[in-house]
């Protein structure tokens, strides 16, 4: 069920990475019905941004009725949204999504998870909430980033006991290559995968998991105008030739359904 | 509960209150089923319905602009039989009047759509897009005063519901075409589409759209549609559904007073799906507020500065 | 010192930078002269003139609307001699040509005035403002080819000064239009003019403007500027002066790149009446970012998506 | 000389009417060349208000290098303005006005000025910069509003030895009336009157210090959409039918030119 909400700031708060902040948000329903894969659409109210804009739901708290996201600073909603003050609020609609992604079955599978720029948020939801549901099940998060100080996204990875590996074009921290580097010698009958990021990213990531018969979930993430399904102006195209809205068709997709 | 007649009058189609949705802004009613209840609408206007199926244009098929977006959907449709066969049953479902908005690209189109719709009594009233510009050919119908009034005479043949004709602005006079629709035999006019723009990335140095032009609409648009409308209130003697940037109640307001009898949300459904309930109550608070008893009241009540 | 070549051919006027302002948003250039330095810009485009002068509307003459302004100023100036008694002496003291935006009410109208202006040498060009919509038939000339058509005949015959034909967006192709000025001897054209529009007070019931309809400009109109050049660039061989909602450098380039050989700061200026110098800078910049040792090369140089 | 200036923000000071505030910033330029009746243009950075908006110089400090604006929150502008800190920077232009309050000769009159709304900020600095000059000289202040905690405006003219004069429509303080009841008793030989307000105030205080035979300088304050003199859409229609660009001719008039 989707709602429209003037959700309480909680907090912003800004991380290590240039202009990256973490917003949270008091909205019981958000905390009660998001998966991992789910987006919100915020309407910052800075008289210019006309549409929404949507952010994969980062974390979950149900208990205290909170959920965040994660974004980084580029336009004018999320220049407003840095802005904020805990107490204001903000305008949200959610949770969106008609289609999130499926670690079914959780046991006995090696989910890898990989993930750049503001792909890296819903991933870490998702890694987390398997290890809650599953917490012997193998959880591999790979993260790409230019440089070191551009990585972000793992808060919290490690304590929920999954190994993240870093992948950094120059080398910087961890492996010094793209995360299809790190991906390759896991390919192994029992893996499974999931991705989002940057579309060459995910088209690689698609495409190597598909030449090794792995399984592989990409959560796209198009421009969207509505995000409920009613502009079709969000579409990818799928390799049977039909024009998909990824915001109720999607987010996730089949990576071999697409045709990149 | 306030005492305010808020219903109005599109030819035979009593509209509830004077609020519909832009067709192509709402989808086909159910997507947003959580958030507005259809029955609470003046009436549904939904996508585009062709003849055959649709695939619509490449992405990127919208773009952000200054106070408005340019859209080149391509009218991505599953066609008159998926229309019959998946939309309306869920549609007829609420007590809530059901436009349907057709387009085509000749009369024999667009009257093979809506006899269909007539035959499965799948529609209240059609809204004839003879001004899509996201089309090949899909403007010329609304350039030219007699293609225009041959579409509508067409469609006026194998219906009895009211026909409306949906007009373009991308006109040099768009009195003519509403007079030649109204001479041939259509029962309203909504105005207005979008208005042809383009969108360059200038860093890549490319097109914004894969389909190079779009149409324009929202609040930018809105100081053309209202002059649209108040141009043809003072020409044509049928009811006019006016659009084109609204984004909150006053602005629904200004289109009555410049001659509309009802208003469509469009592009401002992107922004808040529940616009059209707010625009609803914000009338009926305008009436009530300003002393009018009857909302028609304030069709083109507006006067000289 | 940069060394990008930044001089643009309009006809036989040459523009030491292709950025010129907006007739009827820069005055006549002395109103802003301890913010912009004339002879920093490529040409400076003044008010209209007229032949006999003229009151102007009443006010309310111009409003606000979303990401524009509506304005009905009604060509308000001194006429032809008051321009060459107190205005040309003090453009002439710069070292920037001079271009006289000239409106009329008919062929002959336009004729004398730019006859005045060649006999004087008190202007490098002339822009034939055919599409003014804000006095009565104001319009009628920019939309039908034929009489577009005879308004430059009729100048081209009294002056060797670079003719500049202003074009309307309020026309339903506005290729026909360019292309019946091409012929008939412009040297060059300058688009767009306003979008007419209207915009009401739903709070009084009564029109914002005492004119009731305006023009507008302003980012809102950016979109539909740029597809006329776009347009116009892929009809006719004449250079383009493109303006519509320029309000930054990056707007300057997305003229450029759909097919402007020069660019006009207009309603820009109010907000920013430095603006024209920004965008000098910043269009030199762009073209040292993007490896382009002459602007000229960014004429057109936009690629599908 | 008018320039476009970066200002800094010094203070964003609310006041006891309701949405009132002073806006004080840094900048020597406009401190030592704004007179009484010129007036500032403000870009705020909203995204909507595309154009300027205008507010009259309300106190100036040439030797700390600052000037002051007193404003009320209407529209998009003032609220930004109302939401700045001290160190932001304010997007001015000034000062403007191509005729502002003329008092000369200073001695030998009874300078009477007659307010309301937001043309008290321009009279305040009027009253104080005549005093100034000549100490002995007779100020008195008219300030009209409906209700006494809608007067504003005032600040230090007492100090400066103005008499002041309130005015409610509602008799909640000072004269039960409106401005021209308290004008009247004063329309002596020696009075010589300004007025800056709304319209219908300056139209009745122009017309009655006319029928007394009594100088009266107006201060439009016209809808300005550029404030330089290059969109002539501010005009007003003076006696001899010309429309006068009220930034650049203006913003003060003799009142008989002015056809109401
Ligand atoms: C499903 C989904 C999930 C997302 N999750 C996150 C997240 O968790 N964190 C995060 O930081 N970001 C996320 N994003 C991206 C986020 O929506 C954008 O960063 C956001 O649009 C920026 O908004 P802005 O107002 O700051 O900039 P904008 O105002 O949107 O950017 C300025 C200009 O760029 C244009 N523009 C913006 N995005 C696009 C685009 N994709 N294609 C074409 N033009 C565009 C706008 O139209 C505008 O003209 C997600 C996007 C999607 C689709
Ligand atoms: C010379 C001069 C001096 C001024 N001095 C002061 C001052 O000292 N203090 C002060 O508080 N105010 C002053 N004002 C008025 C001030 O400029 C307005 O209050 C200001 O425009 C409000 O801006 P805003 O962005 O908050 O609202 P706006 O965004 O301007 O208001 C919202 C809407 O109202 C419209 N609008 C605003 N003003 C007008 C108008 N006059 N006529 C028609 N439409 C209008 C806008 O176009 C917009 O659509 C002065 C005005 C002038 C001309
Ligand atoms: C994404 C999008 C799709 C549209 N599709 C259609 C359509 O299929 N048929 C039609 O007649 N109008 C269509 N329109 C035009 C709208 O119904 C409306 O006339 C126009 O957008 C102006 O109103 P607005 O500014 O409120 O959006 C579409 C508009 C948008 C933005
Ligand atoms: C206040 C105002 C006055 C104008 N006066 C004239 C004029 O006298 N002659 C003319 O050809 N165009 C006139 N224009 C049109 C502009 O020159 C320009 O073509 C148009 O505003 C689009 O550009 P912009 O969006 O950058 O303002 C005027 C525009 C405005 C806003
Ligand atoms: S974003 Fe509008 S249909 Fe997907
Ligand atoms: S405000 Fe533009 S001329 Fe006066």
């Amino acid at each position: 069920m989707i709602k429209k909400e003037a959700a309480q700031v909680v907090s912003v708060t800004p991380l290590s990475a240039p202009r990256h902040f973490v917003l949270t948000m008091k909205s019981a329903h958000l905390a009660s019905h998001s998966r991992p894969g789910h987006f919100i659409a915020v309407a910052a109210d800075t008289g210019s941004a006309i549409l929404r804009k949507p952010f994969s739901v980062y974390t979950v708290n149900p208990s205290a009725g909170e959920i965040s996201i994660l974004f980084s600073v580029y336009g004018p909603t999320t220049t407003a949204m840095s802005r904020m003050l805990p107490g204001d609020t903000i305008d949200v609609l959610g949770p969106l999504g008609g289609r999130v992604f499926n670690p079914e079955p959780v046991i006995g599978c090696h989910h890898i998870l990989v993930g750049g720029g503001y792909g890296v948020p819903p991933l870490n939801y998702l890694a987390k909430s398997i290890r809650a549901v599953a917490p012997d099940t193998k959880v591999t998060v790979i993260i790409g980033a230019r440089s070191a100080n551009l990585l972000v996204g793992d808060d919290g990875l490690a304590a929920a006991g999954v190994d993240v590996i870093y992948c950094t074009d120059d080398g910087s921290t961890g492996v010094h290559g793209r995360v299809t580097d790190a991906l390759l010698p896991l390919l192994q009958e029992d893996a499974r995968v999931y991705t989002c990021g940057p579309t060459p990213m995910m088209k690689a990531v698609g495409e190597l998991s598909e030449a090794h018969n792995v399984d592989c979930q990409v959560s796209l993430e198009t421009f969207m105008p509505c995000g409920v399904g009613i502009c079709v102006g969000c579409v990818v195209k799928k390799r049977d030739g039909v024009y998909s809205r990824t915001c109720t068709d999607g987010p996730v997709y089949p990576g071999c359904e697409v045709a990149w | 509960m306030s005492t305010v007649k808020m219903t109005v009058q599109i030819g035979t189609l009593t509209m509830r209150n004077p609020v519909t949705t832009g067709s192509g802004t709402f989808g086909f009613g159910s997507e947003t089923k959580d958030l507005v209840p259809l029955d609470r609408l003046g009436a549904v206007t939904v996508k585009a319905t062709t003849r055959d199926p649709r695939l619509g244009n490449p992405p990127q098929r919208i773009a952000e602009t200054a106070s408005g977006i340019l859209n080149a959907i391509g009218l991505q449709n599953g066609g008159i039989d998926d229309y019959l066969t998946n939309k309306a049953p869920y549609l007829r479902d609420f007590d809530c009047p059901i436009i349907v908005n057709v387009p085509g690209e000749n009369p024999d189109d667009f009257a093979y759509v809506v006899e269909r719709l007539t035959a499965a009594g799948a529609a209240d009233a059609v809204e004839l897009n003879i001004s899509c510009p996201n089309v090949s050919h899909g403007l010329d119908y609304a350039t030219d005063p007699q293609l225009a009034a041959s579409v509508v005479a067409a469609v006026r043949n194998v219906t009895k519901m009211p026909v409306i004709a949906k007009l373009s602005p991308n006109v040099t006079d768009i009195r003519v075409i509403a007079k030649a629709c109204e001479d041939a035999g259509a029962d309203a006019l909504s105005m207005i589409n979008t208005v042809v723009g383009t969108a360059i990335d200038p860093r890549k140095r490319k097109f914004r759209l894969a389909n190079i032009t779009g149409g324009l609409s929202g609040p930018a648009i809105k100081p053309v549609a209202l002059l649209a409308v108040w141009r043809c209130y003072n020409s044509v003697k049928i009811p006019i559904i006016g659009m084109g940037g609204i984004a909150c109640p006053l602005d629904a307001i200004e289109f009555m007073l410049a001659g509309a009898t009802a208003v469509a949300c469009g592009t401002g459904n992107f922004v808040d799906p529940t616009l059209s309930l707010e625009v609803i109550d914000g009338i009926e608070q305008y009436c009530v507020e300003n002393g009018f008893a009857d909302v028609n009241a304030l069709i083109g009540a507006v006067t000289a500065a």
